[in-house]
């Protein structure tokens, strides 16, 4: 599986998931600066966590605007599969890549911590080596990661099985868990094709069983299957 | 001297005539002043004031604190670097090494809590980064006032902001930190922040400047009017109109500072760096003093070059604006295009603004005229150094336990101890901090010390912790600055880790008033004698004085920053019960000592009496058995005791890995002194293999003995006590966030 | 020139910030506040001396990037 | 009656947002946009009709949480 990682200023999750990335696949992937207008040829395009531009404006919005990412969208369009993990969701969801935006957590606060997860589909790219409805303990860092959307696009996802993944309890209690107020407690979403997959929860951060636990493992795992 | 100066400066426009009111308001006293004219030989101008008034601060100078700094050992056969550089250094093997420090605050975050703690992690992030290192993890340091008084929620809040703020920004977990609420501290909070980072041993970067004619080089953020007199501010104490002071708040911008790392990094990889320097306090003026002066070499300076933010700014400000996210750097001659495209990349400022010279002098020019010529070397060495008065504090008698009742009932007690503001969870503080991004963290804030890796896929991990009970400093500075250091050493120790060097922030009061002076000299005694018996050296530090509001001085606050070695991360132990039927095995000697004890305060209203005694022979021998078991692998969990004695050790311990616990108290010593005393030198292991252990102490002449196990999901104290986990977190859990919420202290 | 955005929520979307300031105040004791919305107000200096291109150019700065006009509205103000 | 509330920061005051505002509109080809500055726009609805009254509340709100006087001026206006 060949990955290129899309680097801006005020990225710094960059190297984790490339990490990961590794780590699963066995390749390093490449590192793309934003500034960059030649984009790879790649299985796998990455936009990882971290604070471009600072997050000043609105989180995302400078990032979405790179020479760079009119290629990723391009690419997006014919079908490339796009990671776009926290911060990287944020930039995806200005692109327009996939539905909905990323507010202020409801409490205002930066939350960094565990949360779990439940997989709601393993018919993906990215989750194909999960269990439907497994429960995944992963972390979460940010501080705006308040997933809204509007009710009839909320709708037309639900009905095409676009949520990836929500935020529960445990005990997979989806009324509980939610660490920023998002909407039906949405963590991760796709787009209409599947082909692309935004969340805020950082498995990049959950592949080691010393340093937060393996269950983010799987979905590298399961990029890898469904790829290479 | 006497020959007429070569270069003598003109007046800017509109300079104010400099009267004794000027020179007070620059905070020199009148002999001060006095020796600057012996120096210039001729009145100075106003830049020049400024200048002698920041490099003369307190904050700059250390004019007060100097004659005891040297006492602290600060040698080590893995000391690489000790004080004096922007960090220390310690080599950590494998070509690697260790850069570390901590600094204070405190002032600017009373003002303004936000931005204040904010811009004092991006000032510890680059006093780190400057010498070549990428940090790899952030610690904070917090005191604040008591929880009734009307400001500390709102300054808790910004300070937490702020810290998070900037280091989740720049994508450097923090990973550690301490917080007491005392009201010594209700006008001055203590924000104490440090960084460790991880650099090749052979590639440090130093600020002495080399090499005649080569470029001065001006990279970061454009210079604007933020904080001018924040030096002399920080050094001021704080009086009623302190709030007029509020526009010289410097904001910080960690989103510049993060392309500045890079670039920075960037530019370190190449052989373009002769000598780097950051700007802190008093900005341009100290750093290229500092150069300078370390380099044995003069600096010629074009004020007008440096990038501005403002217009209409003038030469006094841009040597005393306090500006973040800028530094300065001497170049090898040729290489200023290259290094200028690292930064043009990065999309920073790069301006080059002066070259060395043989003439040690500075001479700062401003538009082609002359504005300030000072000979650097005096300004260094004839700076005040103050042999100020102090008295000791006597130690208060010891507190029998025969005067401290025992508790009515065990577990209200216990609970209120567990969620009293010192020792409830801190867990809504660092959950606001990134503790995780590199993905290198094994301990996460809640245990004795954080565990972070080096490097992804190697081994190797450093533990780090913060520790300082003033309370006990308060008390009889000697054995506080002693316990402060040996409570550091161990929380490396709890996790395995063998302890290698630390930093310092002594925060204290007012140094003219003989009894603060003589805390302070008090702290550094101890804590000089600790290192040494315990081979831990001091390879920086900060002093932060005048930390007072209306006469009364702070509790006096040495912190201690530590920082060890694991060389297997795997190796490492946390504090979590996690399996039911582990023995408890209490190691070092328990006599019970209730003077200044949490249970004390919190049970009884009262703080009294003698600290705990610090016996540095037993500490070292009691760590040194703790961390061969740990290495052994006979160790389970561990906690070492401290504030709140054995019983809220093993209430943490249980809380932590959801596993509760039976213990029983021996006979030959009251229980309620058994339980909460805070004697020194101890720890509480969870092992499977307790005959093992505690044979193995027998050989080395270590108390310990089995006191219980753990199982079920209570804590039991046979006879005394049964309390549910649920209800202990409970209290633990809920008495910040409800706070912080709103809700009465 | 010198311009002034006004860059608001749209009516039905969420609004946390506004939401907690509201709640804060009603803590500290203002229990008169009713709806409150944040929004985010930008002032740009521009070189540019004809209001109509200012205006069609701002108008351009606040689709391209000053406002999400998924979730927000904004207004432009020419000043002298 | 509905109030405007605008927080702006003091002269003097580094604003890294309006800067990286600045910064990411030259990037996208307005090279005519100068200095840039962030502020706060909240619009509160309150429960009151006495404009006098309803003025003195609000600076109170303002300087109690809406602003950060340190930092920030404010500016209020009430609307029927
Ligand atoms: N401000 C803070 N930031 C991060 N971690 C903190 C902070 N305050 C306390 N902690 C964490 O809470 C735990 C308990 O702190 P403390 O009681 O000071 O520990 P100890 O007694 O072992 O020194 C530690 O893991 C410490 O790192
Ligand atoms: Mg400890």
């Amino acid at each position: 599986m060949k990955a290129a990682v899309v680097v801006f200023p005020g990225t710094n999750r960059e190297h984790d998931i490339a990490n990961a990335i590794a780590l699963t696949s066995g390749a390093k992937p490449a590192m793309v600066w934003h500034g960059d207008s030649e984009l790879p040829k790649v299985d796998l395009i990455v936009i990882p966590g971290g604070f471009s531009y600072g997050d000043y404006l609105r989180c995302g919005a400078m990032a979405a605007h790179s020479p760079v990412m009119r290629e990723v969208k391009t690419r997006a369009e014919k079908g490339v599969p796009v990671l776009a993990v926290c911060n990287g969701f944020q930039v995806a969801a200005e692109m327009g890549i996939v539905p909905g935006t990323l507010m202020r957590n409801a409490h205002l606060q930066f939350v960094c911590g565990d949360v779990h997860l439940k997989v709601e589909t393993s018919q993906s790219l990215f989750t194909n080596r999960y269990q439907q409805g497994q429960i995944i303990r992963v972390p979460v860092a940010h501080a705006e990661g308040n997933y809204f959307v509007d009710n009839d696009t909320l709708k037309r996802m639900e009905d095409r099985g676009q949520i990836a993944l929500r935020y529960c309890g445990a005990d997979g209690d989806l009324a509980a868990g939610n660490p920023n107020g998002s909407l039906r407690s949405i963590a991760g979403v796709f787009n209409e094709t599947k082909s692309v997959l935004g969340m805020m929860p950082h498995p990049e951060n959950a592949i080691e069983p010393r340093f937060g636990g393996t269950d983010g493992k799987a979905l590298f795992e399961s990029l890898v299957a469904a790829i290479a | 001297m006497n020959a007429p100066e070569k270069n003598p400066p003109v007046k800017l426009p509109n300079e104010p005539v400099i009267t004794p009111q000027v020179v007070a308001e620059h905070g020199l006293a009148p002999d001060e002043y006095q020796r600057l004219l012996r120096i210039m030989g001729r009145d100075p101008t106003m830049v020049e004031l400024g200048i002698f008034s920041a490099m003369w601060s307190e904050h700059c100078s250390y004019k007060s604190s100097k004659v005891w700094l040297k006492k602290l050992p600060t040698q080590a056969p893995w000391v690489i670097c000790g004080p004096g550089e922007n960090a220390g250094v310690i080599d950590i093997g494998d070509g690697q090494a260790a850069v570390f420090k901590m600094e204070s605050h405190n002032h600017p975050s009373y003002i303004e809590p936000y931005q204040g703690a904010a811009t004092g992690v991006g000032g510890i992030l680059r006093d780190v980064f400057t010498m070549g290192a990428r940090p790899i993890a952030n610690v904070n340091a917090l005191r604040f006032g008591d929880p009734s008084h009307p400001k500390t929620r709102h300054l808790v809040s910004g300070v937490v902001a702020g810290i998070g703020g900037y280091g989740n920004c720049m994508g450097i977990p923090t990973v550690a930190g301490e917080t007491n609420f005392h009201r010594a501290y209700n006008e001055n909070i203590l924000v104490n922040a440090m960084t460790v980072g991880i650099a090749p041993a052979d590639r440090i970067f130093y600020s002495a400047a080399a090499g005649l004619g080569n470029p001065i080089v001006y990279v970061g953020s454009k210079t604007g009017r933020d904080g001018i007199h924040g030096a002399t501010m920080s050094s001021a104490e704080f009086s009623e109109d302190s709030e007029s002071k509020r526009p010289t708040v410097q904001v910080g911008d960690p989103f510049v500072e993060k392309l500045l790392l890079e670039a920075c990094l960037e530019l370190m990889a190449t052989d373009a760096i002769v000598a780097i320097q950051d700007m802190g306090a008093a900005g341009l003026t100290s750093s290229s003093f500092e150069m300078a002066d370390k380099g044995e070499l003069g600096v010629e300076l074009h004020l007008d070059r440096v990038p501005m933010r403002e217009t209409g700014m003038n030469p006094y400000e841009l040597m005393l604006s306090e500006s973040q996210e800028r530094m300065l750097m001497v170049l090898k001659p040729g290489r200023e295009e290259m290094a200028r495209k690292v930064f043009e990349k990065w999309e920073l400022d790069f301006a080059v603004i002066g070259t060395l010279t043989d003439t040690r002098r500075m001479v700062l020019r401003w538009h082609g005229d002359v504005v300030a010529n000072i000979p650097i070397p005096p300004v260094v060495t004839q700076a005040p150094m103050y042999e100020r008065p102090w008295t000791e504090t006597r130690l208060p008698s010891t507190l029998a336990i025969a005067d401290v009742p025992a508790p009515k009932d065990y577990g209200a007690a216990l609970l209120k101890m567990i969620g009293c503001p010192d020792l409830a969870s801190k867990a809504w503080i660092w959950r606001q901090y990134d503790h995780l991004i590199m993905g290198n963290t094994a301990i996460r804030p809640g245990g004795d010390s954080a565990v972070v890796r080096v490097a992804a896929n190697k081994p190797k991990a450093l533990a780090i912790t913060s520790d300082c009970t003033p309370r006990y400093c308060a008390a009889h500075p000697e054995t506080g600055g002693r316990q402060a250091v040996a409570e550091a050493w161990r929380n490396l120790t709890a996790v395995g880790a063998r302890p290698l060097a630390c930093t310092d922030n002594m925060n204290f009061g007012n140094p003219t008033k003989p009894e603060v002076m003589g805390q302070f000299g008090g702290c550094i005694t101890g804590m000089a004698e600790a290192c040494r018996a315990l081979d831990f050296p001091i390879v920086s530090g900060n002093v932060s004085l005048y930390n007072e509001t209306e006469g009364r001085p702070i509790m006096p606050t040495p912190v201690i920053g530590g920082v060890g070695l694991l060389a297997d991360v795997e190796g490492c132990v946390d504090i979590a019960l996690r399996e039911a039927g582990l023995a408890l095995v209490l190691v070092g000697e328990t006599k019970g000592h209730l003077g200044q004890s949490i249970f004390l305060r919190e049970v009884h209203g009262r703080e009294a009496g003698a600290p705990p005694p610090v016996d540095l022979t037993v500490e070292r021998r009691n760590g040194d058995f703790v961390r061969g078991q740990i290495g052994a692998g006979h160790v389970a969990a561990c906690h070492d005791l401290s504030d709140g004695g054995l019983l809220i050790a093993l209430t943490e311990m249980a809380m932590a890995g959801a596993t509760g616990a039976t213990i029983e108290a021996p006979g030959d010593i009251a229980p309620h002194a058994w339980l909460f005393g805070e004697d020194q030198g101890r720890y509480l292991l969870a092992t499977a293999r307790p005959d093992a252990v505690i044979a193995a102490a027998a050989r080395a002449g270590v108390p310990a003995r089995r006191i219980g196990t753990s199982g079920g999901g209570a804590l039991t104290v046979e006879g005394l006590m049964a309390i549910s986990l649920s209800e202990l977190r409970r209290s633990h859990e809920t008495w910040l966030p409800a706070y912080m919420a709103g809700e009465a202290a | 020139m010198k311009a002034r955005v006004h860059v608001t929520l749209k009516n039905g979307v969420l609004d946390p910030q506004g939401k907690a300031i509201g709640n804060a105040l009603h803590r500290l004791g203002f229990p008169e506040v009713g709806d409150v919305r944040q929004g985010k107000f930008i002032e740009l200096e521009i070189e540019e001396t004809d209001q109509t291109r200012a205006k069609a150019r701002l108008d351009e700065m606040c689709r391209k990037l000053l406002a999400n006009t998924v979730i927000e509205n904004y207004r432009i103000e020419l000043v002298a």
